[in-house]
């Protein structure tokens, strides 16, 4: 049985560090380094476990929280002269992350439209009337992106769908005319290209033969220059006919 | 909060209804309320608006109650209308989208990448003054060549091309955090006041 | 036919209107009629239905007017409506925060401020209408830049970008910021009570 597991959540390290601080009831112009880094790095061995993936930004946060506390704790070097609160480091960005939680809870506050507030509809009789095509458009670059990306979707499955069947490789050609030659152990080469429709079909199976012939697998003979040239299986002597009197003559 | 009269809520039911609503809807939507009741705050709406005399009234149309402008106004929401933005098409946006990402273009390369005539579209994208044509191609025949407009730029509120998302930002920001929790169903999208409300066991870097 | 009282043209035409109609476009539409008289129209209308004090008012917004019903009303649409109102996360609203107040931004600014990566959220913010691209970032890369829309100022009632709620004390904050002062701001700044409310992280609280 698995158990489900609730663990606050937080947005990023910012959100974490604000939580920490709050139930801390500290200052943030005052913030115990020590404790909050420990607090925070705390937070993190819990996640891990519970096996809950921190992500990078919640690392990064934790050394640099370790960075502020390693420099308070050294003897300041440069005493006298004016350094800035290395907590600032944190301090600056969490007074704006938190000013913006402020406004983002404003705007949630506002009357909404379509949860709040509601408009009038458009008219479907009135506007029905009007298909005329308008001088103005809505519409937006969103659209424009989404369509152009299901355009270029669509193409590529497209090619795959629709030009593999009328495609012709070599190989499976080759396979083709090996076994038509094992089923009667001779054809004329004329017969090979009978009932071929398209140009590549026929490119490519005279591309086959040449290569079986090359490789040997398959013989050529023209018993006289005038008669029909013939293929022969070099792998199957006993299948097909049998003629005597063929001379191996090699066609290009 | 209180109570609202039943008056105003049917009436706000109305406003925002673009179909005549039945009293027999609206009882039903607003519960706890019997069908005279309904009926009489109808009536009682009705001569509202026709005592105001104002340029929409309640009308009792086929199945139900509806406001309605009164005719008089009719020119001017007429003229209203035709300036009413009108939305592009599937086609019209796709086609347009190769355009305005493969410009200069040629008809014929925007066919192969569509598998469809476009001609047809081609002439109502320029009729909008979204595209036009910007040379011919040195190629056989001559192919006229395909480009977006300065209009293109306004409707889309770009302030040049180059300001177009490329494609692999629109992977980026079309297909990436579809899971995230800022792309769940709208529906279920609450506005959390507090935080508590979050419930779910996730990894904090939700979006990540 | 005569002809018909300035304030109930418009009327007719914002009552018809499923959008804010601007005073100049109202304007020409009408015709034979100065800005002036259109805008003191307008007011008459919005101070008329204020009085009236019925479910619906007129409200400035996004540069221009529209009739909206009031917020008391709006389980009764939305039962009507059958839908769930649509909200937006904590984090979708943050995110649509910075780009308010902070536009023109690109997307590693934000990110800077939210501490997250927020590709998804400005797909889905995008996908609503509310954000919108304005260009690209001269500089390495090329980013694109984020801004609001006329929708972002429809969909939370705003009449402008002016009108966000805390704009000065945003812009105070960041330039003391930047100038990295090491001197505290003088009221030291303590976290508002009711964030306290918040849970803390739970213990593993067991489900099923």
């Amino acid at each position: 049985m698995e158990y489900q597991v609730q663990l606050e959540i937080f947005e990023g390290p910012l959100d974490l560090l604000l939580h920490l601080i709050h139930k801390n009831e500290v200052d943030i112009f005052d913030i115990p380094i020590a404790t909050i880094t420990d607090q925070y790095l705390e937070y993190l061995e819990m996640m891990k476990a519970l096996n809950i993936n921190v992500a990078a930004d919640f690392l990064v946060m934790a050394s640099t929280l370790l960075h502020i506390k390693s420099k308070m704790l050294l003897p300041n070097a440069f005493e006298g002269e004016e350094e800035e609160d290395p907590r600032m480091e944190i301090t600056r960005p969490l007074l704006e992350y938190m000013h913006l939680k402020g406004v983002a809870q404003e705007l949630s506050e506002r009357e909404m439209l379509e949860r709040d507030v509601f408009t009038r509809p458009p008219d479907p009789f009135l506007y029905k009337e009007l298909k005329q095509d308008s001088p103005e458009l809505d519409v937006n670059i969103f659209q424009l992106m989404k369509a152009f990306k299901a355009v270029m979707e669509g193409r590529a499955l497209e090619t795959k769908l629709k030009f593999r069947p009328v495609k012709w490789s070599l190989k499976e050609k080759a396979a083709h005319i090996v076994s038509r030659l094992r089923e009667r152990g001779a054809i004329y080469f004329k017969e090979l290209f009978d009932g071929l429709e398209d140009i590549s079909e026929f490119v490519v199976t005279f591309l086959a033969l040449l290569e079986l012939v090359h490789t040997g697998v398959v013989k050529v003979f023209q018993p006289s220059p005038q008669s029909d040239i013939k293929l022969r299986a070099a792998f199957c002597e006993e299948c097909g006919e049998k003629d005597g009197t063929e001379t191996p003559q090699v066609h290009n | 909060m209180e109570p609202r009269p039943l008056k105003f809520i049917i009436e706000a039911l109305l406003f925002s209804s673009d179909r005549p609503l039945s009293a027999r809807e609206i009882q039903e939507w607003i519960g706890q309320v019997n069908a005279s009741e309904v009926r009489s705050a109808l009536e009682e709406l009705r001569a509202d608006y026709q005592q105001m005399n104002r340029s929409f009234r309640l009308q009792e149309v086929a199945g139900g109650f509806q406001f309605r402008t009164r005719s008089d106004y009719a020119p001017y929401i007429l003229k209203m209308l035709k300036t009413t933005p009108s939305k592009l098409s599937r086609a019209a946006l796709e086609t347009l989208a190769i355009i305005a990402y493969k410009q200069p273009i040629v008809r014929q390369e925007i066919e192969q990448l569509r598998g469809v005539d476009v001609g047809g579209i081609l002439r109502s994208l320029m009729e909008k003054g979204l595209i036009r044509i910007v040379g011919r191609k040195n190629v056989p025949g001559k192919p006229l060549i395909y480009g977006t407009t300065k209009r293109f730029l306004e409707v889309f509120g770009l302030k040049d091309l180059d300001s177009l998302p490329r494609l692999k930002e629109i992977k980026d920001l079309t297909s990436k955090g579809a899971e995230g929790s800022s792309s769940a169903p709208s529906g279920h999208e609450t506005v959390p006041k507090e935080k508590d409300e979050k419930q779910e066991a996730q990894a904090p870097n939700q979006e990540g």
